[in-house]
């Protein structure tokens, strides 16, 4: 189709929103550890987001978007970002080079949201050779499956801003970490408060305003759809506060931190429905979101499992109500798409599969991945430096 | 009178405030400090050369309490806070001549 | 009329810009405040966010823009957004719930600004009640009157951002809070230095970023008249930053939290004028504003007022001077409507009118709501509370 | 031609992008500076901007934009913005006062970029009368020259963003400028250790954003040009980025604010290539930016030279690579111009006739104007206030 | 010479400060601290059980003065920093053997 | 043993600490304060009046040592923290009771 000026300028606007995400990850973890590992934990989304960038254009966006080889993954037709013009391409509205780099900021912050599991502990070198690895073989399949035409797409499974290729993969992909990096020293026994909350507080902002971008610049246009869309992320989002806030009222006070937790749940668990339901469905899935998350925190809490910032609680299952709840809430007059309220019992059904075999791929995978570069390049610092913190021993700086 | 300075890992303060506290220790002044013992501080291997890491955060607490308090102070700070590597800590005694209230007029010895 | 997809994408990023003002005015209120109260602070703007995002799209909107029922209030049709749609209604060229949730960031943002008379003293369970009840009460009938089509409208009033419904309302209402709140223990014998000045200019920065969605985005549309309210609001920020600067410096020193206030008074002052005047016109109306507004908060100082944090002196007063200027300067070249400046009386008067109305409605009502807000769930924490700090007495967290 | 909206909508976005950088670049720079000068230096980014905004209108647009003067400068016709109005005028398709202030953000920035020689040790006074002096007779003339169709345009030098206008304009002028200003009393034998590291990432986050809307911006329009200039741009960023870390690692540690730095001058690189060059020729230009001003800073460190926060090094010498690499890599493929690699030495001779000039009037009139403002008022601080710090000697405030 | 170390409310420091001024006691050094006295902090009721609040922001005050400087500024510290409620603060007196200043080779004792 | 408590300019921090370092005198704790001396820190001109800055940023840096090692560490602490203008710093000597470690179980006087 002939480019659309205007689509063309939302998406712009909403690719730059996203990229803001991955140092607004960065800013919402450094703010959650120990003021010993704050720019070593900011730095790391830096990193992630230069690193990503560069396998993207040479052979991520490839393998995710490139042409379809048995539904599992793209062909290589676009290495290097051969062919992939100023033009768009098929009924798209939008310069290709336009879309490429809108999926471009999603998996920067998909890899940044991973981060979370070697707050304080890992290093960094290590951590990039496995960001590269596991944004190859975990992200871009993913990604394929559900955007780039492979099986899920085929199957017909319902996913509008990435509900599974971005937060269920995320989440349970750092559950599988926990298994191989493991505890921080002292975990359980030492104090390991928030070093800096009102760093936390930015960093939540930048992902709230970030993710109109992420939601409704998914829409590929500027049009009703992208106007539902940030409708229901921002309705979803407050809903998920507001039910969290409650949540921790009612066992002590309502923690600023709980709030814009509450929020992420919230807008985590409306990405993959944003295209699909409406405004009084999303207050129900954000609450819903805000309630479960912040349950599974305590229970990652109360089984000692030390997944840090809680990428798992928050994404890994506010990705999985997500996914179910689209199934469920999807209603016909925002996209002609129906779930289980409406009878569609088969979109539901859909929406399970999809996420079952999200989290068991993930979560397989990132197992290998991890175990192979933990034995060959390990993955921990010494003891020392972990005493150190990383901002000292791993980037030489410190606040 | 004395006053107790305990130089102490940060990531132990909260047990050792909990130890005093349950042995009735309640009155204290914290402030973080940065620190580092006759080891060097830590000592980092970094690309062959060796690299001191100095000057690493550490919380300081300060009691002022009764002569006879010292010694069980002391044993309960290293209770709480010992993990038995370098780091651990130092506690020191000073002589406090005289305590005053801002609140009141009192002054004690 | 139909969907224009320029205009979609331009309001689709203005409303992003206007929801990051909710923080921002967090961020710039949190680093003003003694460092005990500084999370609460940013704490209360993320709870108004959420918390009347919900508000408004189950009751606030339809209140406001529904309907018109005898030019006060907006009657119930879009009671939980039913008929608001992916479509533009009427002369629109935007979805309907694109500007639905235009106008929500909006009402956010007021709310947020209102907070400056509650820092440091007022219970957040009872600070949550009163924003609700004003949100319903004072603001939905304020946006009805003038963006509604209510008795403000109907006259000719102009105020094309929210002089009078987001800054008059805001600032006459915290003047009125005084009178119930009352003063923080020590006021005026105690110090109490603003805890984190770098934090206070990001929060500037951030709202003066945001107000270009806030001004240009209220044309509605991408064209020259958005254009045209981006240049004055930036140029009478810019004004009002170097009067407010030079009136402090010749008291003292040029603070730089002089200069973002001014720049702030501009913005307050250019935003109802900001789709009728020029850019020369920009000039004095924001160096007027930052002149202004420094002698006011002046003043309220030297009466011992604790509105802590200059709502009244900045929106309150920048709001009533931005609403008779522009009944001044308003130059038919930029919209066709004039001002006194080129003879017409009449529009001066009608500002005048709209702007005594608004300050009477806001400070009235909210008087009567803090009344009874205080008189049953109490407002103010208790003295230990006040003196530990809002941080650990009502969040339970600290810096 | 008529307005587009599609066009206007992106350009109002992009224009609030750069609008952040000012500030950006306050964080930024308030982070690297010693405790007691944090707010001076980020006080300065906002001055500036108010200070620049004003001038701007007043008489800078027409000084840059105005009818060609032989070839130098601008004529007076939009005085005041006399002429400039809501509608488009010649080819462009965006309303005339849109493209001013997208012009004056650019303004603003490199006058905020500047600021690096100043830091920790000049009078905000001097400097306020520096920056309008040097924004007149050195930024007009040259962003005259280069986009206001003077003689470098005349002569065909591509400058897609601002690489000599904004980045060797200021980087150089920032050289000249510690001829005159002088170092920091203490400097080469006090530690002088950045007070905030996280700050400055902050600041490094704002520009990478923003910069989005000053490369793709430039395209003017929302179409395949802009979307090529936002993914070389992010492209070069990145490749900075990583080239900058793993030339600090071999050194020594992957310091946070190394990766940064490497990613600003990967964008100061890629600014006046990136409507030429593809996403490849962008990983080249981005890598060899991050490591040429690598070495230059350390050259300027073991030089003694007190050009504080390497503004010459990062934006001067990562403009001058940058411009000559516009002349090495431009593709046809892109925007219908060529480089040395398609065989167009013509284009490089251009390119490399463009950047001296551009380097020996910004040194020039840099040294002059310096030399003036020095003899007349003075520029630097007096010793005890110098050792106080500004935030308390110039702006009577502290952290 | 004895070192005063006064730890005092925040808010009060300004007005003490003023105080210590205007009887010509000018120098000193001021760091923010946390603390809490015997009264273990304030204690907020929270939904029915207590809770202790410790450990509130302070600021502690060190001024190494002639012994017969000491009474007179504990009496100082006292009017300008009181409001007779928890939390007003502590004064310590501690001997100092030696004062040297670092400009000088001046050392006195 | 005593404690050297050194009131320092920060920018003097890492030559100072240096400077002990070779000597061979390695373990320390140090934090920011601020501080003003006699001369009332420093005066600014301002508009015609005057105006003190007090309160201005300070490293205190304190080491307990043996009592002979007392007199090398201010000379230490003067050379490589001198500029010879006001803000040099003081070094106070206060008498340390005892020093316990926490990591074990030694105690010394
Ligand atoms: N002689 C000393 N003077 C001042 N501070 C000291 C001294 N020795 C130790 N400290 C403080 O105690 C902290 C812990 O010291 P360290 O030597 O690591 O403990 P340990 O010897 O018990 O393992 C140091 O970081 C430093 O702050
Ligand atoms: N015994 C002590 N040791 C160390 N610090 C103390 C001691 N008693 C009080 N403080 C400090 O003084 C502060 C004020 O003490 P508090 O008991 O609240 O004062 P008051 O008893 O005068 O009301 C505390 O927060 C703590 O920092
Ligand atoms: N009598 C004192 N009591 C406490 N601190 C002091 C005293 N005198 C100096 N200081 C500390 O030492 C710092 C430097 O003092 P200053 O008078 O400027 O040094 P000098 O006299 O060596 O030039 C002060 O800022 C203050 O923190």
């Amino acid at each position: 189709m002939v480019l659309n000026a205007g689509d063309t300028a939302w998406i712009l606007a909403a690719t730059a929103l996203v990229m803001l995400m991955t140092p607004g990850v960065g800013f919402f973890y450094g703010g959650l550890v120990r003021r010993k590992n704050v720019i070593a934990m900011i730095a790391l989304s830096f990193i992630v987001f230069a690193v990503i960038s560069v396998m993207w254009v040479l052979f991520g966006y490839t393998l995710a978007f490139g042409p379809d080889i048995g539904g599992f993954i793209g062909g290589l037709s676009f290495l290097g970002l051969s062919g992939v013009g100023l033009e768009p391409s098929g009924t798209s509205t939008i310069p290709s080079l336009l879309f490429m780099v809108f999926q471009l900021v999603f998996a920067t912050v998909t890899v940044a949201i991973l981060t979370s599991v070697f707050a304080e502990r890992v290093k960094v070198s290590s951590f990039i050779i496995f960001a590269i690895l596991w944004a190859t073989i975990v992200y871009c399949p993913l990604a394929h499956w559900v955007w780039g035409g492979g099986w899920s797409a085929q199957m017909g499974a319902l996913d509008f801003a990435g509900g599974t290729v971005v937060h269920i993969s995320s989440g349970f992909s750092a559950l599988a970490l926990t298994l191989i990096v493991g505890k921080r020293i002292g975990f359980g026994k030492d104090t390991m408060e928030p070093g800096n909350i009102p760093m936390s507080l930015l960093g939540a902002a930048m992902l709230w305003f970030g993710w109109f971008g992420f939601n409704a610049g998914s829409a590929l246009a500027a049009n009703g759809l992208a106007a539902n869309a940030f409708v229901v992320t921002n309705t979803a989002a407050a809903a998920g506060a507001i039910a969290w806030m409650c949540a921790s009222w009612y066992h002590g006070r309502p923690s600023s931190l709980g709030v814009v937790s509450g929020a992420i749940a919230g807008l985590v668990a409306i990405t993959p429905a944003s295209g699909y339901v409406d405004a009084m469905a999303a207050i129900v899935i954000g609450a819903v979101a805000g309630l479960l998350c912040y349950s599974m925190m305590l229970l990652r809490i109360r089984k000692g499992i030390d997944e840090s910032l809680d990428c798992w609680s928050i994404h890994g299952m506010g990705g999985v109500w997500g996914a179910i709840a689209t199934g469920i809430f999807a209603t016909a007059a925002v996209n002609g798409y129906t779930g289980l309220l409406a009878g569609n019992v088969n979109q539901f059904t859909i929406q399970v599969i999809a996420t079952v075999a999200s989290i068991a791929y993930a979560f397989v995978m990132t197992l290998v991945i991890a175990k192979i570069v933990d034995a060959t390049l390990g993955l921990r610092v010494r003891e020392e430096e972990e005493y150190v913190g990383l901002d000292i021993s791993q980037h030489g700086e410190h606040v | 009178m004395k006053m107790i300075q305990a130089i102490i890992r940060p990531e132990r303060f909260e047990n050792i405030k909990k130890a005093l506290e349950e042995h009735n220790y309640i009155a204290m002044t914290m402030m973080e400090v940065k620190g580092r013992g006759e080891q060097k501080g830590v000592q980092l291997q970094y690309r062959g050369k060796k690299m001191e890491v100095d000057m690493l955060p550490k919380v300081k607490i300060e009691l002022v309490v009764k002569d006879t308090d010292v010694d069980p102070i002391i044993a309960i700070i290293r209770t709480a806070g010992r993990t038995g590597k370098i780091g651990d800590g130092k506690i020191f005694i000073i002589p406090v001549e005289r305590v005053a209230r801002v609140r009141t007029d009192e002054v004690w010895t």
